[in-house]
């Protein structure tokens, strides 16, 4: 999913900036959708991700394109990261023909069975048992692949997390738990909604391997997904990641926010995935301002060319409405 | 005299929730985000502040628990309000609602009773698409053992709910999301609102339709819109889904001679099914037409406007059915 | 010349599951106790032994988990046969069936589609009390998305999940668990099997009773016993539940005038109500006497013998039904 | 519930001998209602408790008055130790008006709510909500009880075990989990159903004191219990208790109990909890032949009492049926 080019070191140069230029890219892509909600060009609810692309941009970098994934309603990092085109995922905000679920999903349900995107679900916890089901068909079908689930902090006390668990550990599935802990579920802090708030221990409770990430750290994100990959695919089981994160909007766009300090949002900006990366390639000299430039400008041409082609795009028609309600078959 | 004031749908919850609590200590409110956040749709906010979090209660993602826990403290003689975000995510809980809260009274012969109150918002309208948008009262409203009520009005928000609370029975509010904005003038000092009966919204000669919730407001336009070319339709809200209050909306079909069941869940096994089979049962040999539904086109309801637009009953689609019927028969 | 032999309807379920398995290494079954314990009425027994556990999965009790496994296995391209034990336990289920299975090919525009059988027993007549006698097949025919069809005979449910099977949407079937013990000769050649039609299972000219899976024996019995007085009744095993199939239920409602739907749902909001309904809208005008309903009382279903049984629709209920619409009308 | 006498010792000698006549009174009910339910007196499910009684005692015998018990469908031992009159279980397995739920629930749903007995659950987990809302309501009426809850080793998997340890143990109710763990979940064995089979170490990850006790000994069970119940009373959050068990019969009378080692059976019935304490209580003296003849007749007698009301007793009226389904109301 990205440069192959190696290094002596640990962790090459472009491909350092390719995590960069992903994340800024979900970052400005995001940005804009706010400007377009407030519009009134997008509808429905927006949930941001921004703060926490260093999630999806890692676990996707260690992910093969074989591989699966499986989402959230907070899913425009995870789709783009995975590589639905941003105009497909643009003209989806917009209900266009041309969105990547042609109108009919919005931003909480995009999908892309080519990228192996299953979506965008809005029901918290309701696609793990979707990600055991991938990873039972692979198995029994003798394909080596990964199905990777994310779902946040919330997620984990609904009884489906419970019965995902433990049923991809007792039969061995290659499924890669992705818990975004973004400390909170709505206005529910995690020490409000779990009695043990450590989330990687309690899922190692289940028998399954499980560590817990710096998820503001793509670097280390990228590494730890690789790890836990690498195991996956080859057979050892399940493997859960706790994902430590934040995101620095409210949960969506109708949220004021009252429920956190804002001195803890600030704290955590100081570590936003996205100037750490940067300052750090500055700082090692991989990065140049021009290039930096270079980087946010193909950026905001994709944008424009996303959001141009969104307006203009043409709606289903009236008269597909329950179209794809049952599939089409051939007469 | 009276005196009055102007208070939104959201409102005249948040003062019956509100009232609820300063009258009886045993009532308390259980649910997702009811507390700090103030509610999802904001229903909630400030009672936590003025309650504490002992009756405000915030619950982790876990439906079938809280509103398991809620059926238990019923039993215990508490009066839980439990809050569900939505009715899609109820089904999560549908376990504790049908086979406990429903099956227990019963079962056990009468020896307990389950005097619970659960809310939860439902329907479609604003682009939320297919698993945030569905009404799925009308499946509710098919079990032995619960009480469903849909306030369609301010003031049935405002009542409906300390009836609610005073019935021994576990009983389902189900709120419209598009209503919460809605406004009205209340009485400063209200009378008690019953959860049994229809209401005639509107008085009217030569056809009755029955509705409730969200339609409510649409079905009241599209008489309003048939009015101007001559034809009088009679109104009715169900408030009551059930029991169904069969009295009310007989007696008005057979003064009419004709209904439209007007309904936004999806129209094969609808509650507007139910309405239409009762009036066939009860009144057929008053009936001048066949009865006529408006109810969602069977599909999750779409993202795109113009989609989720064409699968909702809209008034035009309210009109065409008064038109039909009106004109239909002899 | 075609043999035959006698099969009982749990025979025909279990051949049905062998041949799918045989034909198909797609095709695997998956739920609780269908492996080592045989099925909890011994529907899949012996076929651990035949196909191995990697094909005829035990599961742990985590009904989501399993059910939203059988959808995740369906995305890629596996045909899984997911048994839940009743209906009553589906509840638990309910999200993944209702959220996800019936709304993941329309919500993303047509990219998946689900090719998922979903098996569970439903009804009453066993004395199990209130949590496993319900009916509730009639909320799945709700839900636009799915496909829901209730074998009634040994040769349908020999013949219905292999059809089923090449389907690509999720089909839900229910079989009464009362029907398993019931005896057809079938042939030893067996033909494709329908899901989308309705079937006359006895010609008739006075009234037709419209009925589907635990009571159409019954139904056919009362028709037996109406016609020692002179009615000739028609019956209409539904057979598929969702989407319905109007045309014949049209066809013989405008020859034969009356109707009576018999159904073991509640009957408030009934699929019986739905099938009335459906006849007011497309044959009022040929209809000389309202559409009854025979359905179950509006209570849990109790244990005591005498209790379920006045619970429960019976032939004579059918029979006074007929009568009365028979009698009734011009 | 039982003698309140104490001696110098840990266990008072009244006390075993009553543990001992609490466990055949079940068992001794039970076969009889096997009996019955071959010659049709009573249908529907039938679950047996053979094997297990030790555990109903034990836990009942730690009991106040005032604790709340929630069952499942393997009910009969736990009503019986609660102190639900045998002639009022006899006439519900019979379907009578004089059964402790009017005939309407059954051998799965026994109920009394003098004696606090909630039922009588037949959805595996079902109970476990309930419990957590009863200790809700007291906690906030200010009242010191305890609900304590059964299930089985196979309620462990549901989504719904999850939810409940989790929200016991966040809002520190007094629930006590009984986690009657006989190996089986009708024909599924605990390792085919999870992934870590320590259920006592399992429920621990949730934050809650929990331990394993031998539940073949009536005994232990009743040390632990008693142990439990007084943290869970003074407020110390929840507890759970494994009681490791074993049913000698089948899971129902439709099973025909094909998944078990007869001798895994059998080896298990060597550690009959009647046996055992009936033998420890002769060796040391505490028991004569006469004795338990004694006990035997008693519970003989109650027993054919028990049936012969459950037989003359009548049926609730037909025009009854939809009484009950909702609360009957002054008019
Ligand atoms: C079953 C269910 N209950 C409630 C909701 C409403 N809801 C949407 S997002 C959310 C918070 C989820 O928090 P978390 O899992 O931590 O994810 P995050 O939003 O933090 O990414 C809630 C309560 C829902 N969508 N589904
Ligand atoms: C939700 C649900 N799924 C399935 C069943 C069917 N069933 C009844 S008992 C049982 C086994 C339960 O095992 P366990 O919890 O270990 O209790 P035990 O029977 O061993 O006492 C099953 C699967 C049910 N009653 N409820
Ligand atoms: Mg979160
Ligand atoms: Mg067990």
């Amino acid at each position: 999913m990205s440069s192959t080019e190696t290094q002596p070191e640990d962790t090459p140069i472009d491909h350092r900036t390719d995590l960069l230029r992903q994340m800024l890219r979900i970052r400005r892509f995001e940005e804009r959708c706010a400007e377009l909600y407030s519009a009134s060009k997008i509808r429905g609810f927006l949930h941001l991700y921004v703060g926490e692309e260093a999630v999806a941009v890692g676990v996707t970098h260690a992910l093969s394109e074989d591989d699966a994934l499986v989402s959230t309603y907070r899913d425009h990092g995870h789709a783009l990261a995975r590589g639905v085109p941003m105009d497909a995922v643009m003209a989806e905000m917009y209900g266009k023909a041309t969105g990547c679920s042609r109108g009919r999903g919005g931003s909480m349900h995009l999908f892309d069975v080519r990228r192996r995107f299953y979506g965008g679900n809005a029901i918290v916890a309701g696609g793990l048992p979707l990600s055991v089901g991938l990873a039972l068909g692979d198995v029994m079908s003798g394909r080596r692949r990964v199905s990777a689930c994310f779902f946040g902090d919330g997620a984990v006390a609904e009884g489906e997390f419970h019965e995902c668990l433990n049923l991809a550990a007792l039969w061995q599935l290659p499924v890669l738990f992705c818990c975004e802990n973004n400390l909170y579920a709505m206005g529910t802090a995690l020490n409000q909604a779990q009695a043990v708030t450590d989330l990687a221990l309690r899922a190692s409770s289940y028998g399954l391997t499980s560590w817990p990430v710096d998820g503001m750290d793509v670097i280390a994100v990228a590494e730890a997904a690789q790890r836990a990959v690498e195991g996956v695919r080859a057979g050892a089981g399940p493997c859960f990641l706790e994902l430590r994160t934040y995101r620095f909007r409210a949960h969506s766009m109708y949220d004021p926010d009252r429920y956190r300090d804002k001195e803890e949002i600030e704290r955590w900006k100081q570590r936003d995935p996205i100037d750490g990366l940067a300052a750090d390639l500055r700082a090692h000299g991989e990065l140049t301002d021009d290039e930096l430039s270079g980087i946010e400008e193909g950026i905001k041409k994709e944008l424009d060319q996303a959001v141009a082609m969104a307006e203009t795009a043409p709606v289903e028609p009236v008269e597909d409405l329950t179209r794809f309600v049952y599939a089409e078959r051939p007469r | 005299m009276t005196t009055t004031r102007k208070t939104t749908y959201r409102e005249a919850v948040r003062e019956a929730l509100r009232d609820a609590l300063s009258r009886d200590e045993r009532v308390f409110l259980m649910g997702e985000d009811i507390g700090r956040y103030g509610g999802c749709y904001a229903v909630s906010l400030g009672l936590l502040e003025e309650f504490g979090p002992e009756r405000i209660r915030d619950t982790p993602l876990s439906e079938s628990a809280f509103v398991g826990a809620g059926i238990g403290a019923a039993l215990v003689g508490m009066r839980p309000v439990v809050e569900i975000m939505t009715v899609n995510f109820s089904l999560l809980a549908l376990d504790q609602i049908v086979n406990n809260a429903a099956t227990m009274p019963h079962m056990s012969g009468g020896q307990f009773s389950i005097p619970l109150v659960i809310r939860m918002t439902t329907g479609a309208g604003r682009q939320l698409a297919a698993q945030h948008s569905h009404s799925l009262e009308g499946w509710y409203a098919h079990i032995p053992g619960l009480r469903v009520v849909a306030p369609a009005t301010v003031a049935d928000a405002r009542g409906m709910l300390w009836t609610a609370l005073c019935d021994p029975d576990p009983v389902l509010i189900f709120e419209h999301a598009s209503l919460y904005n809605t406004a009205a003038t209340l009485a400063e000092q209200l009378a008690p609102v019953d959860i049994d009966h229809a209401a005639v919204r509107r008085a009217g000669t030569d056809v009755t339709v029955i509705t409730y919730g969200g339609t409510l407001a649409k079905s009241l336009e599209a008489a309003e819109e048939v009015a101007a070319a001559g034809v009088d339709a009679e109104v009715i809200d169900l408030r009551a889904l059930r029991p169904l209050d069969d009295a009310t909306i007989m007696d008005s079909v057979r003064r009419t001679h004709r209904a439209v069941v007007v309904d936004e869940g999806w129209r094969s096994g609808s509650l507007a099914a139910e309405i239409s089979a009762r009036i066939t049962e009860q009144a057929f040999y008053d009936l001048d037409a066949p009865v006529e539904r408006v109810c969602t086109v069977e599909t999750p309801i779409p993202y795109a406007q113009h989609l989720e637009r064409a699968a909702l009953p809209q008034q035009s689609d309210i009109v065409a059915a008064v038109r039909r019927v009106v004109a239909g028969g002899g």
